[in-house]
């Protein structure tokens, strides 16, 4: 294993010693329970929202605290999603009386864990709703799985959640909000290596030179198949296919188009992609009006990319262009 | 053993003992179908387990198995953070104050155990989790000591679990690699077997 | 080698295809030659702001297009400079009248291609002034070799001298800032990982599993030595010593930390680096007033990192705090 | 060959299909001392030389030299790029007007071509670079036809080329690797000697 670590045991906590340091305009650190919060928290009347998840994904879910989109952040074990203690204290951090919105991935054990937290804080007589985000369409939705998985459009709920809570949204609007989001959103990633985890100290699964594992999570967990490796322009369909037919999207549909690096992929490539997945659509009748090009929901080193499309309207178009003010995600003001 | 305060203590020490010297395998039991953490997710737990018994010991059963059940739901996240939580705070529950546990008590704690993973997971047998292991430990669960309840409980728990390799997940994190997860033994239905049998063995 | 493209040859410009479709509203790309200036430009009356470089150290140079940073990027072959033409282009397109900066990074190529570029361009009659940045001490500057690379302080002298620019400044005074980041910036880096050149198809160096190159640049080629591979608090005691020791930087100093990722090390590991990075500087009596974590200067998928330090004045730290409107850094306005 | 203009182009058509032909190995050397793109630099650049000579045929050899020299120019970047423009270049200038290119000519071509190498990258003999390559070449380009002058150079600049191998770098991106560049031979030494032998052979 080669990282640039301590002992595995502290890599989180350290990290987020880095993370306070690195940002002490707009976020404070707490270490036992871990919780990222806004320096400015909390803020009287106003919504708080609350994520988090385990820790590898950065810049998710640490990255996006701040003015415009999360007051709070939970930031587990890497690949383990945070305990009910975390989110607990995380929720009496930011808690300005308005209530406070759980945006949870669906994994097993968030779901659990942040139940626990959304019992406790209701006994602590805060108001809390939660919405758990399932966009994954390499996941069946059926009897036979935990449901899809939480993914690329955890950063874009966030987002958008975050800015109408900023402008004074009830906690019924933010997490009506919060569903259409999830209702409207698709993604879908590949991986070309698989991530390390700092406490297993070898790659999560190995593949061949010329293979790519199709319908992969964020956690190194391999995916549905494993296919040779195609150009960009297979790669691009083999993601948009099955997003595209899922919701549907349809021509004349005006979306958001995300595309994501799983971490180790570099720009020059996420780029080369984004072109093609752009033309595509274009192709298809279908108009991206807006686009967010990055690394920002990642497994650690792992080369690979995700696409996620949202079905934009005017209301949730203002809302992703509302100011935000984050470590990783900043416009407007 | 005996089986007051103190004797479940040291039943519990011995299943922290053996899930942490089993850590490498969960790990990698967890990384062929899951996202590799299970054995590093009971090792910090159960870290945390041993060093509140240093703290404190309470004076009943049914108190040491709380102390378990709130360090393991504060500790450890994931899936098992909360279903294992849940099935000793049940546990706890079942066992009420009494002073001493009884083969009898011993069966009513396990069965609590179960039906509080399957309240809290919503799985059912063949669906590849530790309810596979813990589902025939709770059926297997009889005899006139405490000893020979828990020895025929793992025992079961055992097969249970290995009966889970040929199976397709249908929850957690293994449900996602669809007909992959085949051919693999459950992590959760292996660490319920180890901390079975290192009850068994500390009651004998 | 496992890359998300087509055909090698089209990598550059597929993937400024999709910079383009990212970020319509920043910027403008021409691919013959290859040119990605601002959507606004030319601006009249600006002094216009060009660098550029060989591709494969993204977001550096394009992602830095945009108002308050570059007018215009050359973006070469895959760390191949740019050639004379583009840069005689970018310059045609962003002139606004007040002359031209143009900011290279010391190679050999770069410097040969800007040269020619700078005199392609006073014939078109524009004024044109070239600072040529080299901070990186593990090159000694001597002369035995080509001198420092020019590395990671080219983000900041872009940011610094784009918001003078910005702001009004003459290209005396843009020119003299330039000079004054780069006599201010050191910087030092290691490598965990070679990067694969898309055109090569391997890996431009290999290490050891225990090992980490030391002096690393950001174009593939080996370091100055090779060492085990230390936990993260040697890692960055080895990037920092020889940074602090160069200047030198001394207590008392106030310090832009910026700490960069080559590409594939995570923000977690990257974020963790930080942390101790600004723990030892504030030991040694170093106040980091301004910080800058992420990839921002990379080795395609190289796994590793770079440490540079910026002493910062008040005329330094206002530009480095004025707003800044780019695909890869944003804030302000 | 003849010595016109087409025979020239002849000559240069034939240097970029040698160096293309050494492409990987050019890759090679660079990447064991530099950043891997020289024989990639010079295969697209002779590529656009090619596609240019197929355009147009200038009528004069310095003509095509020019030509060569300002699509190196524009289209390959790097360190190569503007040395061996100007190498072309200053070789185009040098044989002026000339319809038809003497031994002496070519002598004076290839002693311009070096000062224009010398003149921009400023390296010496020694310090590793195509200018080790060049000036022996420049030195032995003597006799009584033009394949006699440019086999000697050609000669001497493959044995120049070698000599490069145990050198340390001062120039280029070879001297930020210091003592780790000797052991390997300088790529734009071994391109220098390519389109040298390419020429000879073309003019034999
Ligand atoms: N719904 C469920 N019901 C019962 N057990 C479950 C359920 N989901 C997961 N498990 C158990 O949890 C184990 C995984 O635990 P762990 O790896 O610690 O958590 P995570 O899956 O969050 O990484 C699985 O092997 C399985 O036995
Ligand atoms: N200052 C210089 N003078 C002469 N030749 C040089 C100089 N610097 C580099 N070279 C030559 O250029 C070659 C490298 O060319 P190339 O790889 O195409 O460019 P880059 O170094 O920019 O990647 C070296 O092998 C060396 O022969
Ligand atoms: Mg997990
Ligand atoms: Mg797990
Ligand atoms: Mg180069
Ligand atoms: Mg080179």
């Amino acid at each position: 294993m080669k990282k640039i670590i301590n002992d595995p045991a502290d890599v989180v906590v350290e990290a987020l010693r880095g993370l306070a340091a690195a940002h002490p305009d707009l976020l404070r650190v707490t270490e036992d329970p871990a919780v990222v919060a806004r320096a400015d928290a909390p803020r009287a009347g106003k919504v708080a929202i609350v994520s988090g998840g385990g820790s590898g994904h950065e810049p998710l879910h640490g990255g996006f605290v701040g003015p415009g989109m999360l007051d709070a952040a939970c930031p587990g074990a890497v690949f383990t999603s945070p305990t009910p203690d975390q989110v607990q204290a995380a929720v009496s951090q930011v808690d300005g009386g308005a209530g406070v919105l759980l945006l949870v991935k669906n994994y097993t054990g968030d779901v659990l864990n942040f139940e626990t937290a959304a019992e406790l804080a209701a006994a602590d007589g805060v108001e809390v709703r939660s919405v758990v985000i399932d966009d994954d369409v390499a996941v069946q939705d059926s009897l036979y799985t935990a449901g899809r998985r939480g993914v690329g459009a955890t950063v874009l709920v966030e987002k958008i959640v975050g800015a109408a809570a900023e402008a004074g949204a009830d906690l019924d609007t933010c997490a009506r909000l919060a569903r259409a989001v999830v209702a409207g959103a698709r993604s879908m990633g590949i991986a070309l290596t698989a991530p390390t985890v700092p406490h297993v100290g070898e790659p999560s699964f190995t593949l061949g030179e010329d293979e790519m594992e199709v319908g992969i999570g964020i956690h190194g967990e391999p995916g549905r198949r494993r296919e040779p490796l195609p150009g960009a322009e297979g790669v691009v369909a083999a993601l948009l296919e099955p997003i595209l037919s899922d919701l549907p999207f349809a021509a004349g549909d005006e979306v958001l188009l995300f595309t994501n690096s799983m971490g180790g992929t570099p720009l020059l490539e996420l780029y080369l992609a984004h072109g093609i997945a752009e033309r595509v659509l274009a192709e298809r009748g279908i108009t991206v009006t807006r686009r967010l090009v990055g690394p920002y929901i990642t497994s650690l080193e792992m080369q690979g990319m995700s696409l996620t499309l949202l079905r934009l309207d005017d209301e949730l178009t203002r809302l992703w262009d509302a100011p935000v003010q984050t470590a990783a995600l900043r416009w407007g003001r | 053993m005996g089986c007051d305060a103190a004797g479940v203590a040291r039943a519990v020490r011995a299943a922290a003992e053996l899930v942490t010297a089993h850590r490498d395998e969960l790990v990698r039991l967890d990384q062929a179908i899951g996202d590799a953490d299970h054995g590093e997710n009971l090792k910090r737990g159960f870290g945390f387990v041993l060093a509140a018994l240093d703290q404190s010991t309470p004076d009943t059963p049914g108190a040491v198995l709380k102390l378990v059940a709130t360090t393991l739901i504060s500790k450890v996240g994931g899936a098992a953070g909360p279903l294992y939580g849940t099935a000793f705070l049940r546990a706890a529950t079942a066992v009420g104050a009494a002073s001493e546990l009884t083969p009898d008590l011993v069966s009513v704690a396990l069965q609590a155990a179960l039906d509080g993973v399957v309240a809290r997971g919503k799985a059912e047998v063949g669906d590849k989790t530790m309810v596979d292991a813990l589902t025939p430990a709770v059926e297997a669960a009889r005899g006139s000591t405490v000893a020979e309840v828990l020895t025929a409980a793992a025992a079961a728990a055992e097969a249970g679990a290995e009966s889970t390799i040929p199976l397709t997940a249908r929850k957690g994190r293994a449900s996602y690699l669809g007909e992959r997860s085949a051919g693999h033994l459950d992590p959760g239905a292996r660490s319920t077997s180890l901390m079975l049998r290192a009850f068994a063995e500390a009651a004998s």
